[in-house]
């Protein structure tokens, strides 16, 4: 018995000490925490969001943090579940240090931990979460570094209508909040725009055998295949499936796609000509950029798209608690404020960036490119309307 | 109709194929189960190692421009590393998390398995990261071979060759439990372990033997299937778990032959589902057919029947 | 009798005590939480307190591997949802919904039960995973073409929840509002685990075909035991979807399932201060290792793992307190086993003369031509057999004569291929083991088939289930005919057990049959067949395993069963003593049919029985 | 006969966790003996079985076969040394053959010749098993079930021959038959150690028992003085035998 009490705590001690972000003494300090599903389903793309906004902590820690204190950068893992999503906020709220977070990315999850945040007035940044309604419930701490789904929605049918002239088109979404969401505001859309063989199924992640729904596909015809998916590896078993089956629509990917490797190279050849649409122009052709990818990838390895936006998003929220700062004491609504009173932001994402009123990026572009050779060619940029 | 029939031959052979992923999977599922009458929860997260593996070593051999190398010896090579490893994780686990409660209630065997299940899924993506690992295929097989069209039908090289392996080691397996001295002490310690015991048999070795194999298995699937679907991630086993053992449950668990007719069920079933159905819920059928089996037939489509001795 | 009347009151007391106690930590706890962090992780480890409660009737009580079961959890929440929402525009009252997710969990329960009910073990956890996954999609898919479940978007904002007039919104009213629950459920837990229901589960739990040889209706009391489990549930997901204000189907992942079975399993399936203690420890020690994402799921993993390996009954187990006493004194003082019987145990010389009871003329159990078929096998085969009332008939016959499936089909584990079994004249073909228990007809086991794992007591008790009537309901508010019966159950147990002498009474009435000596098991075998109230006693081999002397004193206890409690036996028996001494008739069957019947002297002449049994030492 | 004894168990303790079950047994048999080891349910038998095939390990004492130390062998280097059981209830393999479980009989053996002799001298003396040779274990009759575990034990040739309760739950007809079955195989040569509780029985075909009660060995002596002993007939033969005539 004795024994055994004693190896669980003395492994839970090992853990906590060995952790990869082991709590120094939390006494002083300015806190900032990551909300993210960081085990589980999702882990893939939320770990790459927490290393991104890791680095920007880590440049302001390295040029002396804020006023002089070291900043701290609190992993809070939900697991994909709501209930401890709800945990992991309550714990933020209540962790007087705490004057932001990058997250949830997750879009149920953030509906479900709203509430907790808003409250609080804790501000709170995410970088994919992208239901419409988030910024819709009144709550004024909720920023989204991301385009939302309605203007994403709209402008992919427009360019599935008016760029790709497709008169048919067949949706894949993956069965999850933002893909099912993004695939119901394209076909909104579309059907606004006059297209109306519209051809809809879903796909589950990570089943990596897309040849009975694609067969469904082929049969149909389609001009465009739009295959929303989270992941790039999805999206290139998709696009390799479809061309191996002898699908010969227009392969338009979303935002995940944008990764080179687990896109373009895993694709091996089947995905030359594809189209996908990203909320960001390419960052690999943005300068400013440069830094940031070389030291990501040095670390971590290549990257998919959803690390550029965090770290876009904690040096946002890391200088509006500098500003907030600035007055030698930081209160959570000061930081919210500083946030609304951002304007043109320009990092590393290329668009500059301004908040609304409701916390929406302003403007809302959509970005287009087509995969040449190795490379993603940016193709044009809508913007709605 | 029209649009349904088109697409049927198709959608039988994608069943038939994907089928035989499941069978492979379900075949080390079945093996284990055969001798110690447990579902080994963890056979998922070995299967997952064993892609890793396979694909560790496609990527050092990439890394060192030894793809020249002939395909066939590069896809063996894998499978030998994979089957290895996953092989003597297999054996650990057994010797770590099972063989001490060899003795113990079911439900306590069940919940270890799902601790290893569970610490091996996080472990790795520890170590191994979240991300995606996809293998290079088309430097392996050509492109001509592999995709293959036949009439309205598309087929791939790799799907045939799944099959064909499943087959091979479904006969194989057979052959070995039926004959081989090995063979008959597992069905004897299956059977009555004590006894076995009492006849000279090693029962502890057995038993890590079998684990070998099962695990060896899941390895070499791992990296077919890894190869056919041209990714593995840290996720890759509960998925694949699941699936491998619907299919070995609802062929009858213990027995070979059923974990094969039970993957091939399930894979058409899924197949046709998603023709006639939208394809959210082709799981639902799968297992929807998994519930109506067991209730009419508890003990799976050819599994025996063991009446409870009164 | 008195003085354990008096340790009942003391327990009664006690038990008081603890819940006072608890009432009062309870209601100062939300007072004094650091911050509003804390405040959720109380009220959170309330709601797993109740989800493990109901896990733990399932799988600790009943022992039945139900994976399914956080789908009742989801059941019940978005029942909440669908109810109180804009979602369909329904806002019904909390104190009509939380009894209607209950009860929409539990009629989901019965179904999941009712179609699972024949499977056992792997198979049902299997079938009971597919439904969780199939509930899992649903919530996943119908929302499409009409909007039931949101999706994956889940369904938000729900309506506030009013207690008479009273507002529930801030966290303490919501503790208030868990642990409320929550008490109930562990109040409920422990009377329904000491009651006739909890006797049964645990009789289903140890020996599923013993049990309905004694009485249970196996099938029934699964499925209460699937209904019951799935109702806390239901509640507890009420009161979790109106907490967390939104349901999203992530919330009833398999994850979810995992954690609440490592609850259950971490306090010592069906120990239920065990299971309370297991949820909140679970609920809070993960919050410690939040920050540390991978390495705390790898932590789960190695801990599961060693709990198992290390104290497979829960780590709660050893704490004295939250465990049941085993001791076995006898072991205990000396170091040693003693033995079932003194060498030199004087028995009591009976006089060699047969019971001066003559049989009565009146057929109480009849066979009429019936068959068994196994496959192609003929078992049993047009076998006619009468039993007289108080007669001692014995059935002797080589082995594989179907001497045991005559006793399988006579207690109806299994049904007769052809022909009628009639007991007092009704027909009591195809009837249920229980329905045959309770028409009057117990049974003993060739094997030896107790429930190991529970009191010598409550071995017996099992026996009075099927003359004891009280629901759940009554079980639950303690209402008197419960009690009345509870009293009743315990005096006629005591009664037969005393009828054994000092062998199973004592500080033996408390220990686990599974750790008395192998005669001593016998007799609880005969002690809860008894206790069902049944005339006719089946006994399978009551000697088999006994030496001589036990051997006489079981034969002189067999026929004080007829001479002074007008029993009417069958037996099954090997030792040609024994059946010698006993039998008013013996029955010989070989390959399913009669060779002959008649008194012992007459029987052991004829040839064919020599030839097919008894060798030619033994005419 | 100053010949070394075949099989020696010298003052063997066992434990199960914290309680003695065994204590200080001193058994000793001799080439071509039967022996039978006699005493009531829970006082040791079984066990005693278990330690001499290594499946529970003495915490005091020595075993030795043909004068070798066996007690710290695992349980496969005890049968290759040569002892064989058969097993309470028989314990055949039900989804085997009759010709598979022979074989698992002769598992340790390499000779794979005089395997195949043994065989053919073994079904000459057992022809109802070489007729069901290919039938599955499960569906023998209980005599031939008795007939193929013996069978089974003495495919590996054994020097010794445990045998653990041969006539539990065996009609009258089959005892006699074991019984009889079990001498003739002692005759041929196999030394025979047998635990039984059909005191009478056993007594009347052995040239030796043991009494063990509650763990520890009260009386050892040639089965017919045994057979006359009040306490002996008082305790395990039932009182009313006759001395030396069987009374089962």
């Amino acid at each position: 018995m004795k024994r055994a009490i004693l190896l669980a705590v003395s492994i839970s001690a090992l853990l906590v000490a060995g952790g990869p972000a082991a709590a120094a003494d939390a006494a002083k300090g300015i806190h900032v925490g990551n909300a993210g599903s960081f085990t589980g389903d999702a882990a893939s793309p939320c770990m790459e969001i927490f290393h991104s906004a890791q680095l920007a902590v880590d440049e302001w820690n390295a040029t002396g943090g804020i006023q002089g204190v070291q900043i701290e950068h609190i992993m809070g893992d939900d697991a994909l579940d709501p209930a401890q999503g709800l945990n992991v906020a309550q714990r933020f709220v209540a962790d007087e240090r705490m004057y932001g977070v990058i997250g949830p990315p997750v879009s149920h999850i953030a509906q479900a931990t709203l509430k907790t945040y808003g409250r609080a007035g804790l501000a709170c940044i995410t970088t994919a979460a992208s239901k419409p309604e988030l910024t819709e419930s009144g709550f004024n701490h909720f920023f989204r570094v991301n385009a939302r789904n309605d203007a994403h929605g709209y402008n992919c049918a427009l360019f599935i209508q008016d760029t790709l002239q497709a008169k048919r088109v067949a949706v894949l979404n993956e069965k999850v909040a933002y893909c099912d969401n993004m695939a119901t505001q394209t076909i909104k859309g579309l059907k606004a725009l006059g297209v109306t063989d519209i051809f809809q199924d879903t796909i589950v992640a990570g089943a990596k055998d897309f040849y009975p729904v694609l067969t469904k596909v082929k049969n149909f015809n389609p001009d465009v295949l739009f295959f929303i998916a989270t992941a790039a590896p999805d999206q290139a078993i998709g696009v390799r499936q479809a061309r191996e089956l002898g699908i010969k629509a227009i392969f338009l990917g979303s935002e995940g796609a944008r990764d080179k490797k687990d896109f373009i190279e895993a694709a091996e050849g089947a995905a030359e000509g594809a189209y996908l649409y990203h909320f960001s122009p390419d960052i690999y052709a943005i300068d400013a950029a440069g830094g940031y990818v070389s030291a990501y990838e040095a670390k971590h390895g290549p990257l998919s798209g959803f690390g550029p936006a965090a770290y876009e998003a904690m040096n946002i929220l890391l200088s509006a608690i500098d500003a907030a700062a600035a007055d030698g004491d930081i209160t959570r609504a000061e930081v919210v404020q500083h946030l609304h009173d951002i304007q043109g932001y320009s990092g590393i994402l290329g668009i500059p960036i301004t908040f609304d009123a409701k916390g929406d990026l302003e403007g809302g572009a959509t970005y287009f490119f087509q995969v040449k050779g190795s490379e993603f060619v940016f193709q044009t940029v809508l913007t709605g309307k | 109709m029209d649009m349904f029939l088109e697409q049927l031959p198709q959608q039988l052979v994608n069943g038939i194929t994907l089928g035989g992923v499941y069978a492979l999977i379900a075949i080390g599922y079945s093996m284990v189960y055969g001798i110690l009458s447990m579902l080994n929860f963890a056979h998922g997260e070995v299967y997952m190692i064993g892609g890793f593996t396979g694909w560790w070593v496609l990527h050092l051999l990439y890394r060192e421009n030894a793809l020249a190398m002939n395909a066939v010896a590069v896809i063996a090579l894998m499978v030998v590393f994979a089957m290895a490893v996953s092989g003597i994780l297999g054996v650990l686990i057994e010797r770590v998390a099972y063989r001490p409660l060899r003795h113990a209630p079911r439900i306590n065997l069940l919940l270890s398995a799902l601790g290893v299940s569970i610490f091996l899924q996080n472990f790795v993506l520890t170590f191994q990261g979240a991300k995606v690992r996809s293998f290079p295929v088309a430097a392996l097989v050509p492109e001509s071979l592999r995709v293959i069209q036949l009439g309205p039908v598309v087929f791939s090289f790799m799907r045939v060759l799944v099959i064909v392996v499943c087959f091979c080691l479904m006969a194989g397996l057979s052959i070995m439990i039926k004959s081989t001295k090995l063979g008959k002490a597992m069905r004897a310690t299956a059977q009555d372990v004590e006894t076995a015991a009492f006849m000279g048999v090693d029962v502890d070795r057995i038993i890590m033997v079998v684990f070998f194999i099962g695990s060896a298995l899941g390895g070499a699937a791992s990296v077919l299937v890894g190869l056919l679907f041209t990714q593995v991630d840290y996720y890759a086993g509960f998925a694949a778990g699941l699936k491998g053992f619907t299919a070995a449950v609802l062929g009858g668990i213990g027995n070979l032959y059923g974990a094969m007719l039970g993957g091939f069920v399930l894979g058409l079933s899924e197949a046709l589902a998603v023709t006639f159905f939208p394809a959210a819920y082709k799981d639902v059928v799968a297992f929807v057919i998994l519930i109506a089996v067991l209730i009419l037939r508890p003990w799976g489509l050819m599994g025996e029947k063991s009446p409870e001795k009164v | 009798m008195n003085t354990t009347a008096l340790s009942r009151d003391s327990v009664r007391h006690r038990n008081l005590m603890w819940l006072i106690a608890g009432c009062v930590v309870l209601a100062a706890a939300p007072h004094v939480m650091p911050n509003a962090y804390w405040m959720r992780i109380f009220c959170i480890s309330g709601v797993y307190v109740m989800l493990a409660l109901g896990l733990n009737v399932v799988a600790g009580f009943a022992g039945l591997l139900d994976l399914a079961y956080v789908a009742f959890f989801g059941v019940g929440g978005y029942t909440f949802a669908l109810l109180s929402s804009e979602q369909f525009g329904i806002h019904l009252p909390f104190l009509l919904v939380l009894p209607a997710a209950a009860l929409v969990s539990m009629v989901c329960g019965f179904a999941l039960g009712a179609t699972s009910v024949r499977l056992k073990g792997d198979y049902l956890a299997i079938v009971t995973l597919a439904f969780a996954q199939i509930f899992k999609l649903l919530l996943l898919n119908l929302d499409r073409p009409v909007n039931i479940t949101g999706g994956v978007n889940g369904i938000y904002n729900f309506d506030m929840i009013r207690i008479f007039g009273l507002k529930i919104f801030t966290p303490a009213a919501y503790a208030y509002l868990i642990w409320g629950a929550a008490l109930l459920a562990i109040v409920g837990s422990v009377r329904i685990k000491s009651s006739r229901y909890g006797r049964g589960w645990q009789a289903i739990r140890e020996d599923e075909l013993a049990a309905a040889a004694t009485g249970v209706n196996t099938a029934w009391m699964k499925l209460t035991a699937f209904a019951g489990g799935a109702m806390v549930a239901g509640a507890a997901g009420a009161i979790f979807a109106s907490f967390q204000d939104s349901v999203f189907p992530n919330n009833f992942d398999f994850q979810q399932l995992v954690m609440v079975y490592c609850m259950v399993i971490l306090g010592g399936m069906g120990n239920v201060p065990g299971v309370v203690a297991g949820a909140v420890l679970l609920t809070i020690l993960p919050e410690f290792l939040r920050e540390y994402g991978a390495y705390r799921m790898m932590s789960y993993g190695v801990i599961l793992v060693m709990l198992m390996v290390l104290r497979p009954k829960g780590l709660l187990s050893s704490i004295p307190f939250l465990q049941k006493s085993r001791t076995r004194p006898d072991k205990e003082t000396t170091g040693r086993l003693q033995a079932s019987t003194d060498l030199y145990y004087r028995k009591q010389r009976r006089e060699k003369s047969t019971s001066t009871y003559q049989k009565g003329d009146k057929p109480l159990l009849v066979l009429e031509g019936v068959s068994r078929r196994f496959g192609g096998i003929t078992a049993i085969s047009g076998l006619d057999l009468t039993l007289f009332e108080r007669e001692i008939l014995s059935v002797i016959g080589p082995n594989g004569a179907g001497k045991t499936t005559l006793f399988n089909l006579i207690s109806g584990i299994i049904p007769p291929s052809q022909g009628r079994i009639l007991l007092n004249g009704a027909d009591i073909t195809g009837h249920r083991p229980d329905q045959v228990v309770r028409a009057g007809v117990a049974r003993t086991f060739q094997n030896l088939r107790l429930f190991n794992g529970m009191s010598v007591r409550d071995n017996t008790r099992v026996g009075r289930f099927c003359r004891t009537r009280s629901g759940p309901l009554s079980i639950l508010f303690n209402l008197p005919r419960h009690r009345k019966e509870e009293r009743e159950t315990m005096e006629r147990t005591r009664e037969i057990l005393h009828l054994f002498g000092a062998r199973l009474t004592g500080y033996r009435f408390d220990q686990d049959a599974g750790s008395l000596s192998y005669a001593n098991r016998r007799r609880v075998e005969i002690a809860r067949a008894m206790a069902t109230g049944a005339k006719i006693l089946l006994l399978d081999e009551p000697a088999a395993g006994m030496n001589p002397q036990e051997t006489d004193e079981i034969t002189e206890f067999i026929l004080t069963l007829r001479d002074r409690y007008g029993y009417t036996i069958l037996l099954i028996e090997h030792k040609l003593g024994l059946v010698r001494t006993i039998s008013d008739r013996v029955v010989v069957l070989d390959s399913g049919g009669k060779i002959t019947e008649g008194h012992y002297r007459d029987v052991a002449k004829n040839p064919q029985v020599i030839e097919a049994y008894l060798g030619t030492r033994h005419q | 006969m100053d010949e070394q004894p075949i099989l020696e168990l010298d003052g063997i303790d066992v434990f199960y966790g914290a309680i003695q079950v065994l204590y200080g047994i001193r058994i000793t048999l001799n080439r071509g003996e039967l022996v039978c080891l006699l005493g009531g349910n829970a006082s040791g038998k079984s066990t005693t079985l278990k330690t001499i095939l290594g499946s529970c390990r003495p915490k005091s004492g020595k075993i030795f076969l043909n004068g070798e130390r066996i007690d710290t062998l695992p349980t496969k280097e005890i049968i290759r040394r040569g002892i064989a059981i058969v097993p309470e209830n028989r314990r055949i393999f039900p989804r085997m053959s009759v010709g598979e479980n022979l074989e698992m009989g002769a598992y340790l053996r390499k000779d794979r010749d005089r395997v195949r002799k043994d065989r053919q001298r073994i079904l000459e003396l057992f022809p109802r098993l070489a007729e069901r040779i290919e039938q599955p274990g499960a569906t023998l009759s209980g005599g031939e079930q008795q007939m193929l575990a013996m069978a089974r034990a003495l495919m590996s040739r054994p020097d010794v021959l445990l045998m653990d309760e041969p006539s539990m739950g065996l009609s009258p007809r089959l005892v006699d038959q074991q019984f009889d079955l079990i001498q003739a195989v002692n005759k041929q040569g196999t030394t025979i150690f047998m635990v039984e509780q059909n005191a009478g029985m056993a007594l009347s075909i052995a040239d030796r028992g043991y009494v063990l009660q509650t763990g520890s060995i009260v009386m050892a002596d040639t089965a017919a003085s045994l057979l006359c002993d009040p306490m002996m007939r008082e305790a395990y033969l039932g009182g009313d035998a006759a001395c030396g005539v069987v009374d089962p």
